[in-house]
């Protein structure tokens, strides 16, 4: 019988040996090198850092090592629902280590970072054209920032208008951040209820729709994986209050040049190049979060803005509305990189089938567990299917048991309990990448747990059993934080 | 296509299976007025071997620190980076992961992420780090913020000495909460401490300070810390942690909250992103502050392993209410930083401070041995400082390119009062040869 | 030391454990007259940041294909090479492992090298391919002295079509053995066939050819197999596997054993080193074959697995009577060709050959549109011609760098009787931007 | 409790699904590409090669999977005697894939590939004064083709004096490919017995030495891991007979900086750059092996030559006595950078302490087990130490079984039943790369195989029982060899 390997159990501190080291620095070429000379003694430190001693073998041995405690798309299929967990094209990480890419300093002198403007310019440009936008910003880190930055050019317009709204409206089945970035942004939120299904309640908005509203905040296609239909109607119904509308752009990779947020009258929309764009996740960032807007509220784009000048590309600084900065620099250029490399190799047709199969390995993976489990909504989904557990759940097996229990099948988990509005919710995104024979092997395995549910619910609830750990107590972390190392005396 | 799997006839076996007959069928909620009717206009598919001949093009328009010397700060920092971390972040085990969130299958992200948040208390002398922040700069804004909501305070004091683009962005930041910003100006290269004590009130949520500042120099930390101590407020330093394997940690100088920008740790420039944004704070701080945080625990076996903890504070729980709307953050920056940190280690990076403070120190010497260079302030600095020019800035800048040296930042753009200022910053990775180089062309270009 | 991870106090504690008192007294057996007494004349240590800049100064010092357009072959290709093979071979568990002597913990390289067995049987058409020999021309060499052990016989009957460096190293390699070569001359590009009937006889163990040969020319394989079979002679025909998705492969032709440089598949040209040489023959021959050979097999669970088999060919089990002294081989360099092949595919490989052939056809034909310019045979030719030029093709070549652009191969070097000849290769990879460029460049040399 | 995870078990083909496809190629950018046009027809493959149709996600999952299921040095201490599974440091990797190095066709102009000529001559010369030997030539592909290298050099010095001599002398100790190298440059092999500690036989040796002896050839430090140290004498009593002296230089990682083999006498010695040198091992190469000689075989050296004249580097091949070439071109360069950076790192102190601290380690693990293992020679050796698992063999447990015992615990395994003339061995070499830790965790290891040999066999007779597979059926193997993948029916 086949046997688990004991886990490694290490943190590099406890690899360390007094004296050992990994380092490899020239000695000082200078003359007069003697810090405590140079500097004032105050400003040395007492006593070194207490950091790990190691070789460079250790370092190499233990981060190997524990690579290998974690599941990553390159070893495994990962719906993890509303993340687009698809495949990173290697080629796109050579294209980012480019010795002019990679070890470009942001100051150097424009004239001297012409490759790297053209490259933002360009892709500023082609992100606009996918998302119907008159004009993209790529400062935002991720999406959380995309989406203040997109809220607070919706602030100062209202504001450069002499309108003071204090309020946005948010769905009940938004993501977090955008309920978390809207206060940042100074607003109160109001949470609308979405209709069973996700879709937006028309006669609730219609009544929450007045002065005070700032924008209406949705996310499209939305948290269940469906195209909200009358999207037309809401964003009409919105501008005529004077209210602005919010794409939160988590959910692209469904909808790739079938339709644009800016065609069906959004006026502000971020993009996730980590999900959308294949810019690797990197075990939770960094990522980049564009924010792309109409026209009227070009003038509160971020500083710098790139611009080309008579075929000269240059930062722009002088943008006397703008909201400002939003990262010291200009946005995460290695991701953009990357997302630039995949555009010009998909080309417009291979994004636009980039989005048709996703839907359709989505739309499959419904369809073979629909049986099983229950849906959260009828019809066809876009790119990701919300499930829910709540029959294996009156058989005492939830969410988070199935996603333990597919870890021990190879897979790692769909997103669970979200959106908040579907009952043990089981939020499975396969993206195009994935092949037919890999989502079948998944859908056996989630068919094979709801038997489990059944039959053998204690199989599930031991699961997982073959990873490093098994449950972990998250109250003992929790209520008794070890936030780090100490040495053990 | 490549990056799609499913043939045509699997594609076909599918929708055979969905019970519908194209891929069409699929998208009935999307109305016909919603559908774009043309193909999308961007440039069509490119094969990988052009591909790679149109970037290289484009990387070869510019200057990189890999065929230039390179003595650019200002927030970014070119120091060495050791080769081993380039291939363990590429593990598609780390690469390719997501956010921690079924720790069982993620204990080697949450591990290197408990690693860091340990080497980073240690170099800030705080007490608890977490998981990373965008920038830097955001990190800052995340501190300001925070610090309002432990104060209950609105206004900030913040040091003409923190890098501007840091505070540019702490505007942006707030102006939701409305939180008001008080200047400090400097005196001989370092804050006012007259200026700052009349600034601070009981009004005042944080004073912020960046050590060694943006012009290079040393802040008197311990002094500030019980000016802004005194009237209540925390006080938050901005520092570099490549610096801090040297200099003074600022928690061991009073900073209750400790941010900067972990980029020299390990991570490329790549034009000034992804950086990566360090958090440090004092134990009992630890419920408010924005961002991820690994902890210890056990599981069901009693073995020990590791998780996202106090995840209350975050918005996927708190929504509305979180301490931060931050979600994705930079873990694989992080994890270059554990790398880095690993390596370099306790006398590493000490070596590396002391490299820089000695080449910094050299080239200044050497600089201001040209007629018209001198030095812009007297307060000590560490490895970068601020020289005043006999000719204009960016012509130097542009004359020094011809050698392949990018020989500094040009203060105009910051603020006009600098106009003839030059700020060099100098790491472990210049050598003699260049510094010399440097004082050789510099002299040249401005005689 | 950072690569020695014993520091002076473990050193002490271990010596002690030991009970010496120093490593000298472990080194007791070396006599003093043995000693070295005084340290290496080698330059003393650097920092890596020192041994960057050194080594990019070197490599900065060659015109490689990354940023010229190269039109070199004789052996060595520049094919595209999927940016995935790198990461993947790359992968720790595949670059440090060791030959696969304890299979159960080195399946991953055993599974891979199954594959690359199955995917050069299927190329070269013939029935079982090892797991590779250091390059194509020991490959070649190994296979003569095969069927000089499998025939009895000692002539090897070798075209002059047969490149010649490949010649060399089989002379090199029949010394010991005390084989003699029979040289068969050339016709309009291709091998003599008339000759080569006169040259073959009762003593032959070979007829050695290559396809397309070292001229780009063609051979006719299946009327040379029958000459060599009617001697009782095997032939070995010499082939470069990425040719051979669309090329008839030398098995369907009569070949009984296809060696050749599997360089093409995916293996950067390193200055002409590591390489792959392939091997493959036909099933009757396996154990008379050189080199490793994976099988499948099973547990003792009855599981399928994989293992080095039929190993009582080699050097560690059967030494002095050992089918070949081989041991180290190129399994990395096999990894990447397994790799390339998996990328490529069935399709792709077709395509490679297709492009290859329209670009060389297309540059045969705008080359001697040049006045003076003309291929030197008749024959047809794949993806590699022969040009005969009007001026010394040394000067056309240094003329031709100034224009970032690798001519070809100048022949006189193998052969005086080609001294006025260009070997041109034109890859997949070649733009007609490229080849314009260099007909024109052309144009203005010769001119 | 942990359970494995059940094993990968596909091969790429069974991934292949027809019209799916991993390849980025341009379409053609030349008129008249139509190959039909272009080549006669029977030149056109009659039907496409089999080859796999995969994605480019298979492929990445596909063989990130299978490197899942190797042990390298990166991820696992690799004791393999005579092997030297040191760590290979990465900056060599990155230093080889440069472009001007890894892009660099071996046909280059000779003034444009200055740069690689130079570091060829100067790893040359410094190999010279590491074996203390006059010349080497760097383009044998591995040690056993430096080994033919040199004997046929020898066999080419001896005829060039008229001397006809038809015989080796080898001990029985050797490796392998020292018979084979030495049998493939027509010379008969005669197998001299070693003394129970693998030294020479002198008596023996003595009585062989005739006219007709081409040479003897050793491994110093031999392959118990002892050094010969009457090898001025042996070296004098060949060189009085006329017989060239070659020394297997694959221990040479225990001698660096301490003795060099040209002052011990040896006519000619073979470097492993891929063990000494810390090349990596790639799964069995690509290696490198180097062979150094003394002046009077200098005429002899493989063709060509890499010289210096005037400050130009260049290839000499105008060499009318040399033994001709070894491979189509120069040497494994890639792997000569490696070896060149790792020098250049080193430095002469550097080299010297790595193999002070490979002979540490080695004597260290002898001592720690020597009490649970019989020892195949007594007193220190040099940087491997060779055990003999007689004892364990008398309770049913062979040097076969505690290797796989070792892969359970963690570890690869020594090398096992060589050198021949040890019953039951058991090879070890440490490297100077690892840390007392991990050999104290070896130790531990393998003194607990001892005491499970005594009172668990069990255990050990089933292992492994953690890896991906558990022991194989050879025999099937060989008697069915099943060599290539078909497709089943
Ligand atoms: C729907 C949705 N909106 C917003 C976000 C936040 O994006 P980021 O993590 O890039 O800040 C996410 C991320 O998971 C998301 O799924
Ligand atoms: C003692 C000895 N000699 C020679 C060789 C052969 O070297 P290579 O495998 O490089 O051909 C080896 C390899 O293991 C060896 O250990």
């Amino acid at each position: 019988m086949h046997v688990a390997k004991p886990a490694y159990d290490k943190v590099i501190f406890e690899l360390s040996s007094p004296g050992r080291f990994a380092y490899s620095l020239p000695e000082s070429d200078v003359p007069d090198s003697d810090p405590a000379a140079l500097l004032p003694k105050e400003h040395l430190r007492a006593s070194a850092a207490d950091l790990p001693e190691v070789s460079e073998v250790d370092v190499i041995r233990h981060y190997s090592r524990l690579s290998q405690m974690n599941y990553g798309v390159d070893t495994h299929f990962y719906p993890l629902g509303s993340c687009t967990m698809k495949y990173n094209p290697k080629i796109n990480e050579d294209m980012a280590r480019l010795g002019g890419f990679a070890w470009l300093h942001p100051l150097a002198p424009e004239a001297a970072s012409q490759g790297a403007l053209q490259l933002m310019w360009e892709l500023a440009r082609d992100l606009a054209e996918i998302s119907g936008m008159d004009e993209v910003s790529l400062q935002p880190a991720a999406g959380a920032q995309g989406e203040l930055a997109g809220v607070l050019m919706i602030r100062a317009y209202h504001l450069a208008r002499g309108e003071r709204r204090h309020t946005v409206l948010i769905p009940d089945s938004a993501h977090g951040t955008n309920p978390a970035s809207t206060a940042l942004a100074g607003f109160s939120v109001v949470e609308l209820k979405s209709e069973a299904n996700g879709d937006v309640d028309l006669v609730d908005l219609e009544r929450h729709l007045d002065e005070d509203v700032a924008a209406f905040m949705i996310t499209q296609p939305n948290t269940l994986g469906l195209f909200e239909s009358r999207i037309h109607q809401i964003t009409e119904m919105c501008h005529a209050k004077g209210v602005q509308v919010y794409m939160d752009g988590a959910n692209l990779n469904a909808i790739l040049g079938i339709t644009r947020p800016g065609d069906l009258g959004f006026d502000v929309c971020h993009f996730n190049l980590h999900k959308t764009f294949t810019t690797p996740h990197g075990g939770g960032g960094p990522g980049s979060g564009p924010v792309g807007i109409k026209a009227h509220l070009a003038p509160f784009l971020p500083t710098p803005v790139v611009v080309k000048r008579d075929d000269v590309f240059a930062l722009d600084w002088n943008r006397p509305q703008s909201i400002g900065k939003l990262q010291a620099f200009w946005g995460n250029f290695g991701m953009l990189v990357r997302a630039y490399a995949y555009i010009r190799t998909m080309g417009p047709d291979g994004l636009r089938s980039v989005s048709e199969n996703a839907v359709l390995n989505a739309n499959y993976i419904l369809k073979r567990l629909e049986g099983d489990y229950d849906r959260s909504a009828p019809g066809p989904c876009m790119h990701e299917c919300v499930l829910s557990a709540r029959r294996q759940k009156k058989l005492g097996v939830s969410a988070m048991d199935i996603a333990k229990r597919l870890l021990d099948l190879g897979f790692y988990a769909p997103s669970t309990y979200f959106p908040l509005i579907v009952e043990e919710a089981l939020m499975i995104e396969p993206t195009e990448t994935e092949s037919k024979e890999t989502l079948d092997q998944f859908c056996d395995a989630m068919i094979q747990i709801a038997r489990e549910a059944e039959t053998d619910p204690h199989t599930i609830h031991e699961a997982p059993v073959t990873t490093p750990v098994r449950r972990l107590d998250q109250t003992l972390a929790a209520r008794q934080p070890i936030l780090r190392w100490r040495p053990t005396k | 296509m490549r990056y799609i799997s499913n043939t045509s006839a699997q594609q076909k076996e599918m929708l055979g299976v969905i019970g519908v007959s194209s891929i069409e069928d699929l998208l009935v909620r999307i109305p016909a007025k919603a559908r774009l009717a043309r193909p999308l206009a961007l440039p069509s598919a490119m094969a990988e071997t052009d591909l790679i001949r149109h970037l290289r093009r484009l990387a070869g328009l510019n200057a990189g620190a890999d065929d230039h010397a390179c003595f650019l700060g200002a927030g970014s920092y070119d120091h060495a980076i050791p080769s081993p971390i380039n291939h363990l972040i590429s593990r598609g085990e780390f690469f390719t992961a997501y956010t921690p969130y079924q720790p069982e299958a993620s204990q080697g992200t949450l591990r290197s992420i408990f690693e860091y948040q340990t080497m980073i208390a240690e170099l800030t002398g705080m007490d608890v780090a977490n998981a990373s922040i965008y920038d830097g700069a955001s990190s800052l804004a995340e501190a300001t913020l925070m610090a309002h909501s432990v104060t209950g305070r609105d206004t900030l004091v913040i040091s003409r000495g923190v890098n501007p683009l840091y505070r540019q962005v702490v505007e942006t930041y707030v102006e939701g909460p409305g939180l008001k910003i008080k200047s400090v100006a400097l005196g001989d290269g370092v804050t006012d401490v007259d200026a700052l004590r009349k600034a601070v009130s009981k009004h005042s949520a944080t004073v912020v300070i960046q050590y060694p500042n943006f012009f290079g120099s040393l802040e008197d930390v311990r002094a500030i810390a019980d000016i802004a101590h005194e009237a209540g407020a925390l006080l938050i330093v901005v520092a570099d942690p490549v610096n801090l394997g040297l200099l003074t940690p600022p928690g061991a100088s009073g900073a209750d909250i400790v941010v900067g920008e972990g980029q020299g740790l390990g991570v490329p420039m790549s034009f000034g992103g992804p950086n990566l944004g360090v958090f440090a704070a004092k134990q009992e701080l630890v419920r408010r502050m924005p961002g991820r945080l690994v902890g210890a625990t056990v599981d069901v076996d009693g073995q020990r392993g590791f998780v996202l903890t106090l995840q209350t504070r975050e918005q996927h729980i708190r929504r509305e209410k979180a301490t931060s709307n931050i979600c994705t953050n930079v873990a694989l920056c992080a994890l270059m930083a554990t790398i880095y940190v690993s390596i370099l280690g306790k006398r590493g990076l000490r070596k590396v401070g002391e490299l820089s403070t000695a080449k910094a120190h050299y080239a200044a010497r050497e600089l201001t041995k040209i007629p018209g260079v001198r030095l812009r302030f007297t307060a000590p600095f560490f490895k970068e400082f601020t020289l005043r020019l006999p000719k204009s800035p960016e012509r130097v800048i542009k004359r020094l390119m011809k050698d392949r040296l990018l020989a500094g930042v040009p203060l105009k753009g910051f603020d006009r009062a600098y106009k003839d200022c030059l700020l060099v910053a100098v790491t472990e990775k210049r050598t003699k040869d260049e510094i010399d180089a440097y004082a050789a062309a510099l002299a040249a270009a401005v005689a």
